[in-house]
């Protein structure tokens, strides 16, 4: 098995069907890398999302806390 | 399978009409094949516009093709087969949109849905009565359509009959969409989407038909394996549609 | 209680935490033998005889439309996994190999495009097996359009499910019409791939080409089921605490 | 599937029947949780539906009555818990169940395109019991007009003229069927639902107004909301 072309040159050309062959391989390139990476972000922004809601919601815990410890305070002073 | 065809048995005794009198659990609430369909060549025969559009909607398109890709007498017939193929199936899709609308809109589908009788045979009876309407209107007029287009004299025979056969299995077919699209708002471009793939056989053997013919070959081979498509499709399309159906249902 | 371990494995969260650790090892094996295989087809294959170079479209070409055609079948079967035992995963598995082998029928019909060129003259040519690639890559729309028309979820699994199945019944018709009519058309001249007459220097690296595929879309599945995993499942316990643990603690 | 941490939600009225012998027993829940869309509506839902009663079933908008009639006639399988029809549980009992059911749901099953009496036909009956059925509904003078030149009150009761019809079917299931109704429609379906009840029958339906029938029990889904311990035993693993 050897490298069937004589140089960088003619592998780039392929004897003419160079276009063909790296436009070809170009866009298999390009798919694969959107299939694999789409994933990858759109996990990312999901967790970012869900941490949001998750601050949120305990941010509305505490201030339910909050509030019904200080309407207790507010009784016992009464 | 067994008690369903249990069921389907007792069904078809208990006919309408004649469960006066007998014991609760006999009554007789199940349509049995030939109520639904005549029910639905009722309905058919009352709703003419439903007939009539996808015949109008076939021959106008078909009038306009001329106009589009000119009028010389031998392009017109080497491309008639095929355009008049095309148009049915777009005239078959289009009239199939309403065939499960109105029902599942006032609840008649959910009460045939609820019967202990497989949904097999309302939607064929549905079926039936859709490809009697649009179908069979179809492959009559095709003769007409085919002296417009220069169609050759020995290509009207098949043609007919291929239209017969073939927008039989193009209305079980799209039985399958039309129940899977039922519980959406607009799906008639959606509709399509799903559905022309699966009609590509039916095309391809359709005109391959009336090709076969004009160029002076048998075209029988063609016509059974139309005829293969429908068989297959009859006894699979509406098992699809039935569990379409409940799937819409639930939505 | 020997089926748990089956219903274990319809469990997303199951899955999610197992497949973590399976991840690095698909990803790796498949990039690894994408590389070899795409040095040794570009570089180190011999020359075709007759198409000379651009016959190393080949080695993408055939490995994504193997895949594209053994995607659908791996998405109507989790489908049908679903549809029969209610397991919530399958119904992930199914839409997110939707737009993957959807992108797969993509790159097949590219490079089969930009192959032609140089083999026929022209990019597109309604050659048998690009027409059915086209037509599986129509079936691939409509059932990721379907799925997502359905405002609820569960409807959408369901039906781009039975849609899915109902295209695998008509692959092998569609594959066979189709084949029959570009016969008829135009008697086989120069076909872009031929199997049988395939050299070992050149066959060797297209194996490696289909593995890596293989393994690549294994890893992909993973990756974009997983994340379908946490966007549906984003209400439970488990995910929020998954999301909770992992959150660096910025408020 | 069932958990025992759903058992202490359930102190509704319908539960204490509980206790009756189970031989008249129609149709039962037991333990039914459903969810919609990953939210879970109501859940430890407990009731029994013995022949000769009725169930009121009782919720605000959105508490999910119709999930629950959904359920109960088995076009949805999405729940948790048992439904059991004369002792024998869903799904396997769904068919015989069906075969004994009536059901009239929001959609009334009438066909726009067909005059009353050929919607009755649809549905099974002989000519004269429709007639007489529709009379029943104050429908004289209207059998044989198109439904679809009818008022949508007029269809709702060609929908219910089949409660009408000899020989109905064991079990009812209703729902709404007081809305759209005026008050002497009200009283007459009130007293077709009384005599369905002296026969053996029973009778499911959820109103917004009071139903004066008797013995009638009642659900409210809102004694049966979910409980934190329920999402997680919903979705735990």
């Amino acid at each position: 098995m050897q490298f069937q072309f004589d140089s960088l040159a003619s592998f780039f050309a392929m004897d003419g069907h160079g276009p063909y062959v790296w436009a070809s391989y170009g866009m298999v390139v390009l798919v694969l890398v959107v299939l694999a990476v789409t994933p990858v972000f759109r996990q990312r922004k999901l967790r970012r999302e869900l941490q949001q809601q998750l601050r949120q919601e305990e941010a509305r815990r505490r201030a339910a806390t909050t509030r019904a410890a200080s309407q207790r305070a507010a009784e016992v002073v009464e | 399978m067994g008690s369903e065809a249990v069921e389907v048995s007792l069904s078809k005794k208990a006919q309408p009409g004649k469960a006066r009198g007998v014991a609760l659990a006999a009554y007789a609430r199940v349509p049995g094949f030939y109520t639904l369909f005549r029910t639905e060549l009722v309905l058919a025969a009352r709703r003419r516009s439903d007939i009539v559009n996808p015949l109008l909607f076939f021959v106008t398109v078909l009038a306009m093709m001329p106009l589009g890709i000119g009028p010389e007498p031998e392009m017109l017939s080497r491309m008639a087969p095929g355009l008049i193929w095309v148009m049915a199936l777009l005239a078959t899709l289009l009239s199939q949109e309403s065939l499960f609308r109105g029902d599942y809109e006032d609840g008649s589908l959910e009460q045939l849905a609820l019967q202990p009788q497989p949904l097999y045979f309302p939607v064929l009876a549905k079926v039936l009565v859709h490809w009697l309407v649009t179908g069979v209107p179809l492959a009559l007029l095709s003769p007409l359509l085919g002296m417009m287009l220069n169609l050759g004299a020995e290509g009207y025979w098949p043609l007919f009959v291929s239209l017969v056969l073939g927008t039989a299995s193009l209305s079980l077919i799209g039985a399958v969409g039309a129940a899977l699209t039922v519980a959406l708002r607009r799906p008639g471009l959606l509709l399509a989407l799903i559905i022309m793939p699966l009609y590509v056989p039916v095309l391809i053997f359709g005109t391959g038909t009336v090709q076969a013919a004009l160029d002076g070959y048998s075209f029988g081979p063609q016509l059974a394996v139309l005829g293969a498509i429908l068989a297959v499709a009859a006894a699979l399309a509406p098992l699809a549609s039935a569990g379409a159906i409940r799937i819409s249902l639930e939505n | 209680m020997s089926w748990q371990w089956f219903h274990r494995l319809g469990s997303p969260r199951w899955f999610y935490q197992k497949s973590s650790a399976w991840l690095p090892w698909l990803g790796g094996a498949a990039l690894s033998l994408l590389s070899v295989g795409v040095v040794w087809g570009l570089g180190f294959a011999p020359e075709d005889f007759k198409q000379g170079n651009s016959y190393r479209i080949i080695y993408i070409h055939v490995p994504a439309a193997f895949l594209a055609l053994a995607g659908y079948y791996i998405m109507a079967i989790s489908g049908a996994i679903g549809l029969i035992w209610k397991m919530k995963l399958s119904f992930v598995v199914m839409r997110a190999a939707a737009p993957i082998g959807a992108a797969l029928t993509f790159i097949a019909l590219f490079t089969g495009a930009v192959w032609g060129k140089p083999t026929w003259g022209t990019y597109w040519v309604w050659d048998a097996r690009i027409t059915s690639m086209l037509i599986l890559f129509f079936l691939y729309l409509g059932v990721m359009a379907l799925s997502g028309a359905f405002s609820r979820e569960q409807s959408g699994d369901k039906a781009s499910a039975l849609l899915a199945l109902v295209g695998t019944v008509n692959i092998p018709i569609i594959y066979k019409s189709v084949d029959w009519w570009f016969t008829l058309h135009q008697p086989a001249t120069l076909k872009l791939t031929e199997a049988s007459t395939i050299d070992p220097s050149m066959f060797y690296p297209l194996i490696t080409m289909i593995a890596g595929f293989y393994l690549f879309y294994a890893w992909v599945l993973t990756l974009h089921t997983r994340t379908m995993i946490l966007q549906r499942e984003g209400r439970t316990q488990w995910v929020r605490e998954l999301v909770g643990a992992s959150a660096p603690a910025k408020a | 599937m069932s958990s025992s941490a759903y058992k202490s939600s359930a102190t509704s009225p319908a539960s204490s029947a509980q206790n009756s012998p189970v031989d008249g027993c129609s149709l039962r829940a037991r333990d039914l949780s459903c969810e919609r869309d990953g939210r879970v509506l109501f859940a430890g839902l407990d009731f029994l539906l013995p022949a000769g009663s009725a169930l009121q079933v009782e919720g605000a908008n959105g508490a999910g009555k119709s999930t629950l009639i959904r359920t109960l006639i088995g076009s949805t399988s999405d729940y948790h818990g048992d439904i059991l029809w004369r002792g024998k549980a869903f799904p396997g009992a769904l068919s015989v169940m069906r075969s004994e059911l009536l059901y009239i749901g929001h959609n009334a099953g009438v066909r726009r395109g067909l005059s009353p009496m050929e919607n009755l036909a649809w549905y099974g009956a002989a000519a004269e019991d429709a007639m007489a059925a529709l009379d029943a509904v104050g429908l004289y003078g209207f059998e044989e007009t198109l439904c679809q030149q009818l008022s949508a009150g007029q269809n709702r009761r060609v929908a219910l003229a089949r409660l009408y019809l000899p020989g109905a079917p064991q079990l009812w299931i209703l729902d709404e069927p007081l809305a759209a109704l005026d008050v002497a429609g009200v009283e007459s379906l009130e007293s077709c639902m009384r005599g369905h009840l002296q026969r053996g029958g029973s009778v499911l339906l959820t109103s917004h107004q009071p139903v004066n029938i008797q013995p009638l029990a009642k659900v409210n889904l809102a004694d049966f909301q979910p409980q934190e311990s329920h999402l997680e035993a919903e979705y735990g693993f």
